[in-house]
């Protein structure tokens, strides 16, 4: 629950004017996305994938990541603070504040806690 | 064989593709004697398509012809298998209602008069249509409707690079309900070890007769071999039924009243897994509380079966723990409270603990498949037609609610859409009320169609893209999640017999003319290369062309989930049997019965069912398939059919709210009193589908109704009148 | 699958292939039992022989032409197949066929015969060599081809008794019901024949026929019954059968026409027509002179015993009824066929 | 393998057919019989009343007898028994008299109106001769059908028949049926 106030608190600030979201509890997961996060999840997923996944793979130095790997609220927490290799270097060595947000939505959408965990459909 | 035999095959298919080869390649016919000089006889393994189980197969082929497709048994989920369809894939490769060439509209929609084109035409005439409608109406304003198929991302991609939020796909009116039950209760959907099961309740999924697949084959092995037990509850006495333990004609519409009563005996003996709820489970208390009303006398009076064997039953189900399931298997939605059902379903195989354990459910492995990596697209920036968000927030976003997305469209809100482009699917015929279709199709500006033969929506359409049959493709490589997954490759056996291309070359074409080729500048063979680089071998590519699947040894796995620490892909990270999300998104939290709507009074519930002869209303028309049965007719039990005077055979007509057809009696006591049952996929508008003309459409019966929470079609919601005529 | 394969030729084939039978056992029996001058019996005989080789050979085109591949005809003759009865049937039938042209030929009146040789064409004078004069060799024709049209008449039912697995058949009383059946058939035709032609007749003619005739319908009449009675105790697969004869699509084909009309009927009139031929010591004398009879195509006799006092008993004699009586024991005949091919087909081992 | 002669045969596991038909499309494609014939099928038959109904399943096809009554009857030798006991019919010599189906007391033969020719199930000789398996037998979903060398005791069949009592159809047509329906 308090992870969850939190997360509130974050989205609520990400979004201010945003239509959809009508401060509702129930309503917030619902709204993550696109309103969550107003990046390019497909652009997201290209970044994610193309930088990050060279070394968070199975078996490699990073160790494997996905969306699943943290819930929407750690997602966030971790992007905001930035830090990459255990606070060694900033995140922004890697992308450009435009695309840390688009990754942070496609992450965010598809958190383990995410209304559409599973990517869609398939 | 002599020649006369020879030339006789053509109804096999065989030589009709000598002929038809010859033609294709210009060669006169005279000399197609030539095709007698015995060629090579090669033997290509590739990848069935003629539904969606990607089945493994080895094409033998001669002189360019397929003669036939045998089962590839290195495939550890197909195993030797091949079904009537597998087997016929030939008639799909050599059918003669294939779209043969490009081709555009001449008369008016559905009046059949068509022009072969280029493909340049025809490609040109589409983007410039879409152009028009986006000019119009936005990006927003097109529809990109799709069923599963290796290529169907490509058409996706298509639409959302050119801005249309609006993809709908098949799972709507299929298996939206359990996908959405079992990822809320369990985050991921399972599948079910019925290979090492010893006692399986199967309820509406009928999978021995309307479905051929792996879980087939383990079923009947089960049953057979190893003694398990099958409990299947169906109002209709199906194949499966037959070969079951137990049948009960349960009253339609009730299933959940049996599994709630289930619950209240598991629970209130003690049964259930204990340590397992306490370690995996959340909302077990709430739950407790919540069966306590649903005793089995109380079951007893709404399913129609006698409280003695619901008792019986729950009892030797949770004894046979871990080891039993309540089946899921592949189905629609049948109800309007249809998820409810599966989240019933879904609580009890989670409370008597058959998670991840043999015999029990087990979440998918996968192999893991590269990716190419291309350019990305801003998202589409308008909301989705059917408006999910506030209809049905839980559904699956990349799928969209068919019904819903019909009406709004119809109704021209939240904002018009004109333009219409349908990929490897038959609206007209494959969804419920029919009408309703046409009218959103005469409505749009624009329809466009990507199929390998004269569907009822080609037939409606404005302009046709003939796609390569999948015996005549090399398409992407395919990942099969499961307990045994597998990577399945699927190249051509013969060079396409006529003017088709494959999805992605007719993608690359209408992308190219609405300047979107940045987000398409690769090769399949790009593509394939890409993907099969993360497999564990050197040369993958090569070993996919000799073997034509993949899987690797180390599976099966069980108990993978089973730690403490584990975290399930649920809002809380434990199996939820309270759902959080459903509880936030307004909807019950746990499974609350809703009595189904009464019969009125002379009308009967019109139940459907699938025959694995036919895939939904795709392979009617192909005469080894069709000739097992050659038009629908309506299942009528005796008593109804005395009362009513109606004799077997005899032709009647059946009327529901939105349409009525004639159709002939097939009167059988293996159907209850008050239900009639008939097939999918005839009575087509499309004359180009001779043989499956005969009879009617139930999507002309089928009123609309949908599941309250996931969006599905609810099929079994229609009530009909049945009269002589 | 099951289909009703053998159909109208077959049926005909049979018949047919039976008359032929008939018509040269009745001819060779004749021919070979009469005493000389025997003007009555020689034209049976003389009759008969011309008549046997027409229907067979018909028959064996049909048969042919029944064949998926006509033309394949010759390859039943590229072998021989003791165990395959129509192996041995063909055969059969070839030689058979030959005989009885050859038989036919040696009765062909010598006039006749240079007659026809005279008229032959320029390029077909080759064909004179054939100009010989064999009606020496009727008796010894005849003596090797009784046995063979015996044969014949036994093979069109064995054909189908040999069949195992229809239990409408497989009894060897078929066999014996096709021969006699095909040999009554046979003096029919000779009946109709002679009755129909026959401008002045003699009463002598018939009497041997009559003879026969009533012996083959008793002796076919006696192996119906058992037939029917023996199968009714046989195994429950040929009761099965039984049951399209007895209650079921056949039975009143089989009854009525067949046993009724093409059976006892003419039984019964060949019997009344006959019989006081049949009486021992009988002796005829024409009250009137044949000639009238010629007209009024019927012949009063009186019947002297052999104390040789006043008039005993008349005698009517019927050229109509002769006609009624032959033509109802042929349409026996091929429905008879006709019943057992079709119900045999229908009828199987459950 | 031993040098014994094969003994070709098939063991059929009725309660295991479900009545999908993929044998017999299997069968259409393999051998290019026609619509309308067909050289396995599978009978049906439907006991009881609603709701106390019960339905089997039995497929079937030539019987490969071990006394063939097609084969006997032949005129010409056309229908013939192969050393592994396989009946087969040798298409150039048949003349089409069809006295063969009729002699066949499993009704197991049918006439190609279009060839003028018997056909009939041969065990898919073809493929048997490369080794593979008939493609009734290879194809089937639920594995009812058990093909192999009879005198092979390795052979599957050979062991199930010793282990498994089983049945014939029409034994007293006297012809040596040679598929074994499992009880």
């Amino acid at each position: 629950m308090k992870g969850f106030s939190r997360m509130r608190k974050d989205i609520g600030v990400l979004t201010v004017g945003s239509l959809v979201l009508v401060g509702l509890l129930a309503l917030v997961p619902l709204t993550a996305s696109p309103a969550g996060q107003k990046g390019n999840e497909t652009k997201g997923k290209f970044y994610f994938k193309q930088n990050c996944k060279s070394c968070h793979v199975k078996d490699a130095q990073g160790g494997e990541i996905t969306p699943l790997s943290k819930t929407q609220a750690q997602w966030q927490a971790y992007f905001a603070k930035g830090k990459h290799m255990k606070g060694t270097e900033t995140l922004t060595k890697y992308l450009t504040p435009e695309q840390l947000n688009d990754a942070l939505t496609f992450l965010y959408n598809h958190a383990v806690d995410s209304p559409q965990p599973e990517t869609c459909g398939k | 064989m002599n020649r006369r035999g020879f030339l006789k095959l053509a109804t096999g298919g065989a030589v009709g593709a000598t002929l038809l080869q010859a033609e294709a390649c210009g060669m006169p016919l005279r000399q197609q004697k030539v095709a007698k000089v015995p060629a090579p006889r090669l033997e290509i393994p590739t990848t069935c398509d003629m539904c969606v189980n990607k089945c493994s197969l080895i094409a033998i082929v001669q002189g360019g012809v397929v003669k036939k497709l045998n089962p590839n048994p290195e495939n550890p989920k197909s195993r030797g298998m091949l079904c009537a369809r597998g087997n016929a894939g030939i008639q799909q490769l050599y059918d003669p209602a294939r779209i043969k060439h490009p081709m555009m509209r001449t008369g008016e929609r559905g009046e059949g008069k068509w022009k072969v084109v280029s493909w340049d035409e025809a490609l040109d005439f589409t983007a410039q249509k879409l152009s028009a409608v986006k000019e119009k109406y936005g990006p927003q304003g097109t529809l990109w409707s799709s069923s599963e198929s290796f290529q169907e991302q490509f058409f996706r991609n298509l639409g959302q690079a050119f801005g249309s939020p609006n993809s709908v796909r098949h799972p709507t009116l299929c298996l939206a309900s359990v996908n959405l039950a079992y990822s809320l209760t369990f985050g991921t959907v399972p599948s079910f070890d019925v290979q090492n099961a010893r006692y399986i309740i199967m309820s509406g999924a009928n999978r021995l007769e309307s479905f051929i697949t792996p879980d087939t084959m383990d079923l009947v092995a089960s049953t057979t071999d190893r003694k398990a037990r099958l409990v299947y509850l169906d109002p209709r006495f199906t194949k499966t039924a037959a070969k079951a333990d137990e049948w009960y004609p349960i009253r339609p519409g009730t299933d959940l009243a049996f599994i709630l009563a289930m619950l209240n005996v598991i629970i209130g003996e003690n049964r259930y897994d204990k340590e397992f709820v306490s370690t995996y489970c959340s909302g077990f208390e709430q739950l407790a509380e919540h069966v306590k009303q649903y005793s089995p006398d109380w079951a007893a009076e709404e399913t129609q079966i006698s409280s003695k064997h619901i008792l019986r039953v729950a009892r030797e189900f949770s004894d046979a723990a871990p080891r039993a399931m309540y089946y899921a298997g592949r189905r629609s939605s049948w109800y309007r409270d249809d998820f409810s059902m599966r989240r019933g379903q879904a609580i009890l195989n989670a409370i008597i603990g058959n998670w991840d354990r043999q015999g029990g459910m087990v979440p998918n492995a996968k192999v893991e498949l590269g990716e190419l990596m291309f350019l990305p697209w801003d998202d589409p920036t308008a909301p989705r037609v059917d408006e999910l968000d506030r209809n049905f927030p839980l559904a699956a976003k990349g799928d969209g609610v068919y019904l819903r997305l019909r009406e709004n469209v119809i109704a021209g809100q939240p904002y018009p859409v004109k333009g219409w482009m349908v990929y490897k699917q038959d609206p007209v015929s494959g969804i419920p009320d029919q009408d309703k279709t046409l009218q959103m199709l005469r409505q749009m500006d624009f329809v466009g169609v990507i199929d390998i033969q004269m569907s009822d929506t080609a037939w409606f359409a404005d302009v046709i893209l003939p796609e390569s049959t999948y015996l005549e493709r090399l398409d992407p490589v395919e990942m099969l999640a499961g307990i045994r997954p597998v990577v399945v490759y699927r190249q051509p056996v013969v060079k396409p017999l006529y003017d088709t291309k494959p999805l992605l070359e007719i993608v690359q074409g209408v992308a190219k003319r609405l300047n979107l080729s940045q987000y398409f500048d690769y090769t399949m063979e790009q593509w394939i290369a890409e993907q099969v680089k993360a497999l564990p071998m050197d040369l993958p590519l090569e070993y996919l062309k000799k073997h034509g699947v993949y899987s690797s040894a180390q599976f099966p796995k069980y108990g993978t989930t089973l730690t403490p620490d584990h975290r399930f892909v649920t809002k809380s990270g434990k199996i939820e049997l309270l759902s959080r999300r459903l509880q936030e998104a307004g909807y019950d939290p746990l499974p609350i019965y809703h009595p189904p709507t009464q019969v009125p009074e002379g009308q009967f519930r019109l139940v459907l069912g699938r025959h694995a002869f036919f895939t939904h209303a795709s392979t009617t028309n192909y005469p080894w398939l069709n000739s097992f049965s050659t038009e629908n007719t309506l299942w009528i039990h005796p008593k109804p059919a005395d009362s009513l005077g109606i004799k077997d055979s005899e032709r009647i007509e059946v009327a529901s709210g939105s349409g009525s057809i004639r159709i002939k009696a097939r009167v059988t006591p293996k159907i209850r009193p008050d239900c009639v049952f008939m097939q999918h996929g005839f009575g087509k508008h499309s004359p180009w589908l001779r043989l499956a003309n005969s009879g009617g459409s139930d999507a002309q019966l089928l009123e609309t109704a949908w599941d309250k929470v996931s969006g599905g079609a609810a099929m079994h919601e229609t009530f009909v009148k049945v009269r002589k005529v | 699958m099951k289909t009703i394969e053998w159909q109208y030729l077959i049926v005909s084939y049979l018949f047919l292939g039976g008359l032929s039978a008939g018509l040269f056992f009745v001819s060779a029996l004749t021919e070979l039992f009469r005493n000389d001058g025997d003007a009555p019996k020689v034209k049976i005989a003389h009759i008969g022989a011309l008549l046997a080789p027409w229907p067979v050979m018909i028959g064996c085109a049909l048969l042919v032409f029944d064949l998926g591949h006509w033309y394949r005809f010759y390859k039943l003759f590229l072998h021989f197949r003791w165990e395959s009865p129509m192996s041995i049937g063909s055969w059969l039938l070839m030689f058979f066929i030959g005989v009885s042209i050859l038989y036919a030929y040696g009765w062909i009146p010598g006039s006749m015969r240079e007659a026809a040789f005279e008229r032959l064409p320029g390029h077909l004078q080759f064909l004179r060599i054939l100009n010989r004069d064999v009606s020496g060799w009727r008796r010894p024709l005849a003596i090797v081809g009784l046995p063979m049209s015996v044969g014949v008449a036994i093979y069109t039912g064995v054909l189908l008794g040999a069949v195992q697995s229809r239990p409408f058949w497989n009894t060897n009383l078929v066999a014996q019901l096709f021969l006699f059946s095909a040999l009554s058939s046979g003096c029919a035709l000779l009946i109709l024949v002679l009755a129909a032609s026959a401008r002045k007749f003699e009463i002598h003619e018939f009497q041997s026929l009559y003879l026969l005739d009533i012996s083959f319908l008793t002796l076919e009449f006696f192996i119906v019954v058992p037939y029917v009675i023996h199968g009714e105790l046989s195994a429950e697969a040929v009761r099965e059968s039984l049951n399209l004869v007895l209650g079921g699509p056949f039975t009143i084909l089989f009854w009525a026409f067949f046993l009724g009309l093409g059976l006892l009927l003419p039984w019964a009139i060949e019997v009344l027509e006959a019989l006081p031929l049949l009486l021992r010591h009988a002796q005829l004398v024409p009250r009137v002179d044949t000639a009238t009879v010629a007209e009024a195509g019927t012949a009063v006799f009186i019947l002297r015993d052999p104390g040789g006092q006043a008039p005993s008993r008349k005698l009517h004699f019927s050229r109509s009824w002769a006609v009624a009586a032959a033509v109802l024991v042929l349409m026996g005949g091929v429905l008879v066929r006709y019943i057992f091919v079709f119900a045999g087909q229908m009828s199987a081992i459950h | 393998m031993t040098n014994r002669p094969k003994r070709y045969a098939l063991a059929i596991d009725a309660k295991k057919c479900i009545d999908c038909k993929a044998c017999v499309v299997a069968c259409r494609a393999e051998n290019g019989v026609p619509l309308g014939k067909s050289r396995n099928w599978i009978n049906e038959e439907l006991r009881g009343d609603w709701p106390k109904l019960m339905e089997v399943f039995e497929p079937e096809q030539c019987h490969h007898c071990e006394e063939p009554a097609c084969v006997r009857v032949c005129p010409t030798g056309a229908s013939y028994q192969r050393p592994d006991g396989v009946v087969a019919i040798n298409r150039s010599e048949c003349v089409g008299c069809r006295y063969c189906m009729i002699a066949c007391p499993y009704d197991a033969r049918f006439f190609r109106d279009d060839l003028g020719v018997v056909e009939k199930c041969d065990l898919c000789a073809r493929r048997l001769d490369r080794g593979e398996l008939p493609a009734c037998v290879e194809t089937c979903p639920s594995k009812v059908r058990i093909f192999g060398d009879l005198n092979d005791p390795t052979s599957e069949i050979h062991q199930i028949l010793e282990k498994r009592q089983y049945r014939v159809k029409k034994r007293e047509a006297g012809t040596g049926p040679q598929i074994y329906y499992l009880l």
